[in-house]
């Protein structure tokens, strides 16, 4: 199974600092990512959409069998997605992912 | 042989529980069916401790010591807090370094006769002699086993060398001593 | 809006029994996902994955994994874990449990795990009170907060885990919050190939209980509160790692502590060898 | 199949507590956990000399609460685990021997009762402990609890209790008072392979779909930890699948099952010994040491012309219920005898045609027989100890 958001960690968990690199702009190309709800899991904690960096999620108007209203992405928003994985981190409910769009035409 | 009833009774330290197993084991080379019991202080050093037997050719019912047939006492307290439970016929054998039987009633200057024979060998100058002092307990071993029979020599030889594996030459020697310093009263 | 068939993360879960019992926001449910995450980052094979834990919220999380699971009895999971893990050395154990079971009512257990080096990742979800009872004080408590059994504010100082642990002999010791998730996911696995006792702290939140009566208006506010206090330090000094809410000191969060030394199973193992006579 | 290490067959002259550790060895134990405690140490002792020797395991606990807990596991594990106490450790370990009950962990436990309640006298007799047995834990169990009464039973019965654990899948209670434990006898040790040893029954293969345990069948097979069953343990009330449930329809399946399986099979696990019973006016129940006691009334009684007779339930639990029943009808009066202030003859009496006397011994020394048969001789007078003060 890909680990979605973890696809860019180096293989660091091994070693005992954890060590940053710089980021060579020109070879760096920002990954595009496709959001995914599960409704009918989600408990509207808020996390996806106060924690999202690109600050492309709300909470929606739609209303699940617990009662809660599950987050949708903003309008016009749609392509905003960097598949940077917060959201799908910090969901405690596995009520959203991301799909990674443009995985393998990434260059390194 | 009938249930006879044994009771050992020394200071923490001086090998009354050792003792107490090698008479177990040899009486069960003897074919006798075995019970001991045993009961210390709470100290594990300094204090008392005792082992109580019963050899019987029958299956034993009740496991435990009333009135013993034969009280083994390597100290004093040994000897005055059991002598009074002893009745006729019983003997006493106590280390007679280690024990002062003089003042015991049945030992004539009392008027009580408890009808005990009272038997004393100086089992731990047996064992200080021998170059072994912890074996004093060995060498009462001996003893009661010429005076009593029970067990055999034979088998109390074997229990030794099962029980001292590594030790077992000098074990024999203070069990060979207390046997025969027990041969004067015969 | 898209909506998803399944999570990646189904197959690793029990997801028949989703949506699980914890409350909105709580920090549980994301410290599951990191430990999957951290599982499949390992490649451990999932049968030899045992996931154990005592009473309260946070033990619920083995029964959403899809492992081998046990749920026991309150504060025993460690030494039900020590059976184990002598019995089974082979047997990758996390011990994954609240503060409440794991340092009030099993803190004598957790000691001697850790004094005897057992090799078990323990990961301690703290959420500074009792959960599931109804949001009562314990020894994770910080001094002053308001609690359903510390009405005038706890008169208790309270536990700091990781200075705790490391006095008690743990071979790697560290702390995040929830809401440092890729951190805890990189500490968890690491905490697979520590060989020894592991002991991870993870701050959490309890919206309804802890954080509604201490100033937290919800769930979020409180995480907020992690992202605005907290402080990386690998090399803190532990002793200065208390917990407070009060604002005025950071909390210290970092990889703390990595020192191996020999487990109780190696020397079991080398007793055995030596000793053994059946073959 | 055996196993180098063991003890030797033939005849061995060894305390009840040694007895109790080599057949435990014999019986396949591998996994033993527990914390110090009079008078039941050298099992203990005995265990973490003897069983790296033949490659188990040995831990010594931080308390009894945690010895229990770690049994479990390593019964979870695959091993077949035991522990040892005496009554304070006893009552620490009931929360996990009830844990042991709803998980049906096979394990076994002995209890060495000494003197109580609390720390009473650590080195003396009891038997306080008999109802603590079967109701020590909290919630209903049905407990099987094993007393021996001489040190060849405490061998014979710790394989029995083994085997016990592993057929009815639970913890398994060995009751053998400190007597007992520290007495040393002569056992009769048999060739291995003449002990019949129950091996454990595992799941070997489940599908996702696949109950864990079959509530509907007495003897289902565990999982056990790093199979690839991926199975729920659970100390809450669950289905069968494992999973926990607030249903109470689902608790009386539950335990319908737990409590059937050893209700059941009551007849295959009773076992109890009658003495002299045949023609009896007077009849004695005593367990433990107090039956060694009782046989010897029994004897010297006979030989003075009173009818009496001895009945000796060697489990203690499952109650031998129908035997006592029967017994009741033929004779006149039924005397309970124990080193407690009455215990067992509560369920005596609920069994009994007859009408049922206590006498009571207290705990710290073993009774006298001849005392015990004087008062027999007269009419006793019936709990005499508790109503002295309030007249």
């Amino acid at each position: 199974m890909a680990v979605i958001g973890f696809s860019r960690i180096r293989p660091m968990m091994y070693q005992d600092q954890i060590t940053r690199n710089p980021v060579n702009r020109k070879h760096f190309v920002i990954p595009k990512g496709t959001v995914h709800f599960i409704p009918e899991r989600c408990k509207a904690c808020t996390y996806c959409w106060h924690f999202c960096p690109k600050d492309m999620l709300e909470e929606s108007s739609a209303i699940n069998a617990m009662g809660y209203h599950p987050p949708a992405v903003k309008e016009g928003m749609e392509d905003s997605c960097i598949a940077c994985g917060m959201c799908e981190t910090v969901c405690p409910e596995f009520a959203i992912y991301i799909e990674e769009a443009n995985d393998r035409e990434r260059a390194h | 042989m009938k249930r006879k009833e044994f009771r050992i009774y020394g200071s923490g330290g001086q090998g009354v529980i050792t003792l107490g197993h090698l008479i177990g084991s040899a009486a069960l080379l003897d074919g006798c069916e075995v019970a001991m019991t045993e009961e210390y202080s709470p100290q594990i050093t300094g204090g008392w401790s005792s082992a109580d037997l019963v050899i019987s050719d029958e299956e034993i019912d009740y496991p435990l010591v009333r009135n013993p047939d034969y009280l083994l006492a390597l100290n004093q307290e040994g000897f005055d807090s059991n002598i009074a439970r002893m009745r006729k016929g019983s003997a006493v054998l106590v280390d007679s370094e280690l024990v002062d039987s003089s003042d015991a009633p049945g030992n004539g200057k009392s008027g009580e006769m408890s009808h005990a024979i009272i038997m004393g060998v100086s089992a731990r100058k047996i064992a200080v002699s021998l170059g072994t002092p912890n074996s004093g307990n060995v060498a009462m071993f001996g003893f009661l086993s010429r005076i009593s029979g029970i067990p055999t020599k034979k088998s109390c030889m074997e229990s030794i060398k099962k029980r001292f594996p590594k030790r077992a030459e000098e074990n024999v020697k203070a069990f060979e001593k207390g046997y025969d310093a027990g041969g004067k009263f015969e | 809006m898209i909506q998803g068939k399944g999570h990646p993360k189904d197959a690793f879960l029990r997801s028949e029994r989703l949506p699980h019992i914890w409350c909105p926001g709580c920090g549980i449910g994301i410290v599951l996902n990191a430990y999957l995450n951290a599982l499949a980052l390992s490649g451990i094979p999932r049968e030899e994955v045992v996931l154990i834990s005592g009473i309260g919220c946070t033990a619920r999380l083995p029964g959403y994994a899809n492992a081998d699971s046990y749920h026991t009895t309150h504060g025993r999971s460690i030494a039900f874990a020590t059976g184990m893990k002598i019995a089974n050395p082979k047997l990758h154990i996390s011990l994954i449990s609240g503060d409440g079971d794991l340092f009030n009512i099993g803190g004598n257990h957790i000691m001697h795990a850790a004094r005897r080096n057992i090799d078990l990742n323990v990961i301690c979800v703290n959420n500074f009170n009792y959960g599931m009872t109804g949001g009562q004080h314990g020894s994770t408590t910080p001094a002053g907060s308001v609690t359903a059994s510390s009405p005038y504010g706890n008169l208790e100082q309270s536990f700091n885990l990781p200075y705790m642990m490391k006095a008690m002999g743990a071979s790697y010791v560290s702390r995040w919050t929830a809401l440092h998730v890729r951190q805890l996911t990189r500490s968890i696995a690491k905490s697979f190939t520590v060989r020894g006792f592991s002991f991870i702290e993870v701050l959490s939140v309890c919206p309804p209980n802890f954080g509604k009566d201490n100033g937290f208006a919800d769930a979020y506010a409180q995480m907020q509160y992690f992202r605005e206090h907290c402080e990386i330090d690998n090399n803190a000094d532990l002793h200065n790692a208390g917990v407070t809410f009060s604002g005025d000191r950071p909390i210290i969060l970092g990889d703390f502590y990595h020192k191996t030394r020999p487990t109780f199973h190696d020397i079991e193992r080398e007793i055995i060898e030596r000793v053994r006579v059946d073959r | 199949m055996i196993v180098k290490g063991l003890i030797d067959p033939g005849k061995h002259f060894i305390s009840g507590n040694f007895a109790c550790a080599e057949a435990a060895l014999i019986a396949g134990c591998r996994f033993y956990a527990g914390y110090p405690i009079t008078p039941s140490s050298e099992i203990l002792e005995r265990l973490s000399s003897r069983l790296p020797m033949v490659g188990g395991h040995f831990v010594e606990m931080e308390d009894e609460i945690g010895s229990m807990a770690a049994i479990l596991g390593a019964a979870n594990a695959g091993l077949k685990s035991m522990t040892a106490t005496s009554g304070p450790g006893f009552s620490l370990m009931q929360e996990n021997i009830g844990l042991g009950m709803i998980t049906e962990t096979p394990c076994v436990v002995v209890n060495e009762m000494r003197s109580g309640p609390s720390t009473g006298i650590p080195t003396r007799v009891g038997q306080g402990d008999i109802m603590q047995a079967h109701w020590g834990t909290h919630g209903d169990v049905e407990s099987i609890s094993y007393c021996p009464n001489s040190v060849q039973e405490m061998f014979d019965l710790t394989i029995t209790a083994f085997n016990s654990a592993e057929k009815y899948r639970q913890p398994v209670i060995m009751l053998p008072d400190q007597v007992i434990g520290h007495m040393s006898e002569k056992i009769v040790v048999k060739q291995p392979w003449e002990y019949e040893i129950v091996p454990r029954l595992t799941i070997s293969s489940r599908k996702a779909d696949d109950k864990l345990v079959d509530f509907s069948t007495d003897f289902s097979p565990m999982f056990l930890a790093g199979t690839g069953i991926r199975g729920n343990f659970e100390s809450l009330t669950h289905d069968e699948m494992g999973y926990p449930s607030n249903s109470s329809a689902v608790e009386a399946k539950m335990m319908n099952h737990l409590l059937g399986k050893i209700r059941d099979h009551r007849d295959s696990i009773v076992e109890f010994e009658k003495y002299e019973t045949d023609d009896a006016e007077t009849l004695l129940v005593a367990y433990g040491v107090t039956s060694r006691v009782m046989e010897r009334v029994v004897r010297e009684g006979r030989n003075k012309g009173l009818k009496i007779g001895l009945f000796r339930p060697i489990t203690i639990w499952p109650f031998p219920d129908r035997e006592i029943r029967k017994l009741s009808k033929r004779v006149q009066r039924i005397i309970v005898t124990e080193i407690n202030y009455g215990q067992y003859s509560h369920s005596v009496r609920e069994n009994s045609d007859a009408p049922v006397e206590e006498m009571h011994f207290p705990p710290g020394a073993v009774p006298d027989p001849d005392t015990v048969l004087k008062s027999i001789s007269k009419p006793a007078k019936q709990e005499k100890h508790r109503r002295e003060k309030g007249k």
